[in-house]
């Protein structure tokens, strides 16, 4: 089965990655794009019978070593795309 | 309304509240609680050991810049300075350890920048708990790719540092970083506010609500605001450095200039005050002007964001344009958010309305300063005591030396430096790993040799003697690199300095530092406090870090520790004593931390020092390493080690002169101070014992170089005979095998 | 004798290759902002090593569209000799000047350290004066070094003998034990189908004095220097681009 | 309007870091995770009128700057979480 993970630094915490892609963007004409975050993304191959057990062991995982509990926060997704 | 609950979260006592109604002649509004607590906190005003600092020597003829700007700085020839300064970020490396050095990292390099200097390298002093804990990896592993990445990508190399790693730690890791720039003497820029009417800019990143100050933010107007929203973590942002620094030192070229400085620890509050105060001057600035990341902000946040690659800049009126044209190159913004006034007020407004007035001499010069009591902690005398019947480890004496090469303390530091781009820029001369960093001065024939050095151990036994040994080590290993110590910083790490004992090792180790540091000749330039490192009650070991700049006149004769050759004569400078206190040997074999440090003549030290210097500037020696952690076995088996396999034979004269230690295991291990290893083409062996004899250094030839072995007698009975390939290979895996994975 | 040395925003080794080519060896250098469109007449381009906009997002992602770069192209294109050390590879293949990309190294870490190279080919102007099979000691300092090319590419690239250094050991042998990064083939630089411009990771303009603990690159700036002067064609056409 | 942009390794691709990630996994004892392929996730705000429209835009970036199609390839979601 497949979780995804996708870890975002939490709202107040700076990110100057997605600062400087948004600056690369507006310089080469993508004013529309108003701003970037810029997070991971993770798809892990779980072995779980039901989605409820994928989602469990996924935050497990995410939590311990994922995600940085200090500045990031995360948010899962089950199932296939 | 003000009440105790806020003057606690603000971190201020009852009388510290009078003291700012007295001043203000009124009571304060919440912003300029912020602004007084921030200014007149430990970190910004070393208010318990400000008394204890001055006695420190920062006289001497080459200072250009003592204590109390961003940096410090000394002459090196050519109407050159180096700028050098030491920091720790000890807190927030616990707190999340990448960001937290990486930050640390940033924070020096500004002080250095806005001095005037280019940065032209970075060394690191750390201290973790016990490597076998998997929270210590983590940090380990977090602080140095936090150092890496920002050093790194800032393009300044890091040469060198030290790393030890003991159970006081485990909760407070220490990360002291020192930066070193230079810059032409005559164009030194001070942090200063000077001309009323001057611009002042806000140059760099924006400010957001990151690292205010958390246990002094909530009041009841923040109540409904969540922790989560306020993180006191702060992200480094080492791009955005690095066009601030190319931008500052593109203006610093013109003179449109007066004062600039960082906005390092209480951000936007500490830099106006600061610059103000030092000017004797005021200033104005409306903080709607200031660049904001996030919306909603106070002026009380603005006042105290610490936020981080920010700067402010006071220019002379009539040049805007071409600092709007410098800033603008490197895709910056200077912003105009206030002037220089006449008078001594900071004066604060949001959209033209004050919010905030007070007089920049109270904030700075005027802040508290207190005489801690101080007494001497209970422990001290029982540690103090080591009797041989403590010592139950009957281990043969190769045995404890293989232990001790792969011990974490004293194994090969490669897996950290590695992670280090130690070359870029292209003047590192000695190379990571090989001894003190040393950088050469294009331009010049001169280089410049660093080292950080402390020993927490001897300081937990003895913090004067510890402190006075950190000073010498550090300035012997700029000796072994061929140079003369000019200058030195230090880094106080300590606990909490409102307990007697904390203090009594706070003031005992700064008598330390002031007596080495005048007997050596070695002026103290600036440095930096870091108090209330406890976790749970436990302090960490008394902790001076001393950073020590040595000159060498000649670069080409810039020395490594690492034998050149096979056939060459070994010589042992300086006199041992076969002391075991505190050492290594004591606590990785015998598990003891037990005994006083090593004594230090500083008479003995300095003609040591000098010697080494001038045999390295004659070209009388090939190399050169001090004996430190470990002992002379270990110092003798780091001379072989990357040296492409030249061993070495030795016989070295007993020395049990303490007590009646086992006599093997107190010549090789005992970590006597003031002692070199150097290695002399025997052609010119005769000189160099001739130089020793007439500086006053006992100096022996004591064996050659070559061979696979590393065979090591006392008294001509063989202690040691070991391959030195397992004898490296014990000492270069010795961190790696705590990390798991492939390096490579 | 002239060489443009491109600065990016984020560039660090920018300095190192101006001193080598300048004060070691002793060419005219010129620093070229990335923002100008003008070589400054260069006979060589040097794309430097650093962090161009912090390498955030990917290495080079955002440098490879700076103004600079179309006229680094077009001079590229009329046979001008261009080189990218590390940063400046990573922009090249970005900018698809060179094929292929860079992943994280396989340790995941940066590595600063010096490895030895094995000279693949002799015929472009980076590597004229080197002798087939030759050893090279130079430091490498990356965390994005560990080359990829899709399997029809690396075959094309190996087929037309476009592989110029390779990660080996001391003596020259390629194996894993010398590959750093995880490389593809262990190879550690690139050229062109003209041959005319080179990437590699490590850093030449770092081991062109004795003093810092090598002088091996050097060969490859005196290569640039060698080969322009037999060929003043070429310069002249270059000096049109 | 939000648009999220998540790019990966293609398959084809070795990909370090997810390989450390899953084998540190194993460590901890997450045997159950059988595969970790690590991707960048980004959150882009777009001022457009329609769904689609912000589609185009996010996929027109993707395809210029957010991922290098030798290595990578992309995936677009648009609208809130
Ligand atoms: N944290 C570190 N960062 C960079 N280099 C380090 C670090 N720790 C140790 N080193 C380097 O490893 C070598 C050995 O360190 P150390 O054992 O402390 O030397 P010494 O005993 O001569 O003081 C030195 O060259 C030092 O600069
Ligand atoms: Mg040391």
């Amino acid at each position: 089965m497949k979780a995804r993970v996708f870890v975002t630094l939490k709202p107040s915490v700076f990110d100057p990655q997605g600062r400087t892609v948004a600056e690369a963007l507006h310089t080469l004409g993508y004013d529309a794009v108003e701003g970037v975050r810029q997070g991971k993304y993770f798809e892990l191959d779980v072995r779980a019978g039901t989605p409820g057990e994928a989602r469990a062991l996924a935050a497990e995982v995410a939590d311990k070593l994922l995600a940085n509990p200090v500045i990031e926060s995360y948010r899962i997704e089950v199932g296939e795309v | 309304m003000i009440d105790l609950a806020l003057l606690e979260r603000h971190g201020l006592t009852r009388d510290e509240y009078d003291r700012i109604v007295r001043t203000l002649g009124r009571a304060p509004n919440e912003t300029e609680l912020g602004i007084f607590s921030v200014m007149w906190s430990e970190h910004c005003s070393y208010k318990s050991s400000k008394v204890h600092l001055r006695r420190l020597p920062t006289r001497g003829p080459r200072v250009l810049q003592g204590p109390g700007e961003n940096a410090g700085a000394v002459d090196i020839g050519d109407g050159l300075a180096a700028v050098f300064k030491i920091e720790s970020h000890n807190h927030p490396s616990f707190i999340e350890p990448y960001q937290g050095a990486a930050t640390g990292v940033g924070g020096i390099i500004r002080d250095i920048f806005t001095m005037g200097a280019r940065p032209v390298a970075l060394l690191n002093s750390l201290r973790f708990g016990p490597l076998d804990r998997p929270l210590t990896r983590r940090i380990l592993e977090g602080v140095v790719a936090g150092i890496g990445g920002y050093g790194n990508s800032i393009g300044i190399p890091t040469i060198g540092g030290e790393v030890a790693f003991e159970p006081g730690y485990a909760g407070n890791p220490l990360v002291n970083v020192l930066c070193l720039g230079i810059a032409r003497r005559d164009a030194l820029v001070k942090g200063r506010a000077a001309g009323e009417g001057n611009p002042v800019y806000y140059v760099g990143a924006g400010t957001g609500r990151d690292g205010i100050h958390g246990a002094t933010m909530a009041s009841a107007e923040f109540d409904e605001r969540s922790a989560e929203k306020r993180p006191a973590v702060q992200v480094g942002d080492p791009f955005m450095e690095k066009l601030l620094l190319e931008a500052c030192l593109e203006l610093m070229k013109t003179d449109a200039l007066v004062g600039v400085q960082d906005m390092g620890a209480a951000g936007l509050t500490c830099s106006t005050s600061e610059m103000a105060a030092r000017g004797g001057a005021g200033m104005e600035i409306d903080v709607a002007l200031v660049p904001q990341r996030e919306s909603g902000m106070t002026p009380y946040e603005i006042m105290l964001s610490e936020s981080q690659e920010r700067m402010l800049l006071v220019v002379k009126a009539g040049r805007e344009a071409e600092v709007a044209r410098i800033f603008e190159k490197w895709d910056l913004h200077a912003v105009k958010i206030g002037v220089v006034t006449g008078g001594g007020l900071l004066r604060v407004k949001d959209q033209g309305e004050d919010v905030a007035v007070a007089p920049t001499a109270a904030l700075v010069d005027e802040a508290p300063v207190y005489e801690r009591p101080m007494q001497e902690p209970a422990y001290l005398r029982e540690v103090q005591a080591l009797e041989p019947a403590m010592l139950t480890d009957a281990r043969p004496p190769e045995a404890a030396f293989l232990a001790l090469l792969e011990t974490p303390a004293i194994a090969s530091k490669r897996w950290i430096y590695r992670q280090y781009d130690h070359m870029v820029r292209t003047n590192t001369i000695v190379l990571a790993g090989m001894g003190a960093g040393v950088v050469r001065v294009k331009g010049t024939t001169r280089a410049l040799a660093v080292s950080v050095d402390g020993n927490g151990r001897y300081g937990y036994l003895d913090p004067e003697r510890g402190a006075m040994l950190a000073v010498a080590e550090a300035a012997r290993n700029v000796a072994c690199a061929g140079a003369v110590p000019i200058g030195a910083t230090n880094c106080l790490n300590f606990g909490n300095p409102e307990r007697p004992e904390i203090m009594w090792q706070f003031a005992r180790a700064v008598d330390g530092i002031t007596a080495a540091c005048t007997a050596l000749g070695i002026p103290i330039t600036g440095g930096n406090v870091s108090l209330y490192n406890e976790t749970d009650g436990r302090p960490i070991d008394p902790t001076p870090v001393l950073g020590v700049v040595g000159l060498i006149e000649h670069a080409e004769r810039a020395l490594g520790r690492v034998f050149r050759a096979a056939g060459s004569a070994i010589v042992l400078l300086g006199e041992n004593f076969g002391e075991l206190g505190g050492s290594e040997y004591l606590k990785t074999v015998q598990g003891l931390v037990r005994g006083r440090p090593p004594r230090l003549d500083l008479a003995r030290a300095r003609a040591l020092q000098g010697l080494v210097a001038a045999l390295a500037a004659d070209g009388l020696i090939q190399s050169a390493h001090d004996c430190s952690d470990g002992g002379f076995a270990v110092a003798l088996a780091e001379c072989a080690f990357d040296s492409g396999g030249v061993g070495a034979v030795v016989d070295v004269a007993g020395a049990s002169l303490e007590a009646p230690y086992d006599l093997a295991a107190a010549t090789l291990f005992g970590e006597s101070a003031s002692r070199v290893i150097v290695s002399v083409d025997p052609a010119q062996l005769e000189a160099t014992l001739a130089c020793a004899a007439a500086a006053g250094v006992p100096a022996r030839a004591i064996g050659e170089t070559g061979g696979a072995h590393l065979i090591m007698a006392v008294d001509g009975v063989v202690a040691i005979d070991c391959a030195l390939a397992e004898a490296e290979r014990r000492w270069a895996t010795g961190l790696d095998r705590f990390f798991a994975g492939r390096a490579a | 004798m002239r060489f443009a040395v491109v600065v990016f925003p984020g560039s660090n080794c920018d300095h190192d290759a101006y001193h080598a080519v300048k004060h070691v060896l002793g060419a005219e250098a010129a620093f070229v902002w990335h923002k100008d469109t003008d070589l400054a007449g260069a006979d060589v381009v040097i794309l430097p090593g650093g962090f161009s906009h912090g390498d955030y997002l990917r290495t080079g992602a955002i440098a490879r569209f700076s103004p600079v770069m179309a006229s680094v192209a077009a001079f590229a294109a009329a046979g001008g000799p261009v080189i990218g050390i590390c940063n400046g590879f990573q922009i090249l293949l970005e900018a698809g000047m060179l094929p292929g990309a860079m992943l994280r190294n396989r340790g995941l870490k940066f590595l600063c350290e010096h490895v030895h190279l094995r000279v693949e080919r002799t015929d472009t102007p980076f590597t004229a004066l080197c002798s087939e099979g030759q050893v090279l000691r130079l430091p490498i300092a990356h965390g994005d070094g560990n080359y990829y090319a899709a399997p029809a590419v690396l075959a094309a690239l190996e087929a037309e003998g476009r592989v110029i250094f390779r990660y080996a050991g001391p003596d020259g042998r390629v194996s894993d034990a010398g590959n750093p990064n995880g490389s593809l083939n262990n190879i550690a630089g690139i050229c062109n189908e003209a041959r005319n411009v080179v990437g590699l990771m490590p850093h030449p303009e770092r081991a062109c004095e004795a003093a810092l603990g090598s002088a091996d690159g050097l060969v490859v700036f005196r290569s640039v220097v060698a080969s322009l002067a037999g060929k003043g064609a070429l310069r002249a056409v270059a000096r049109e681009a």
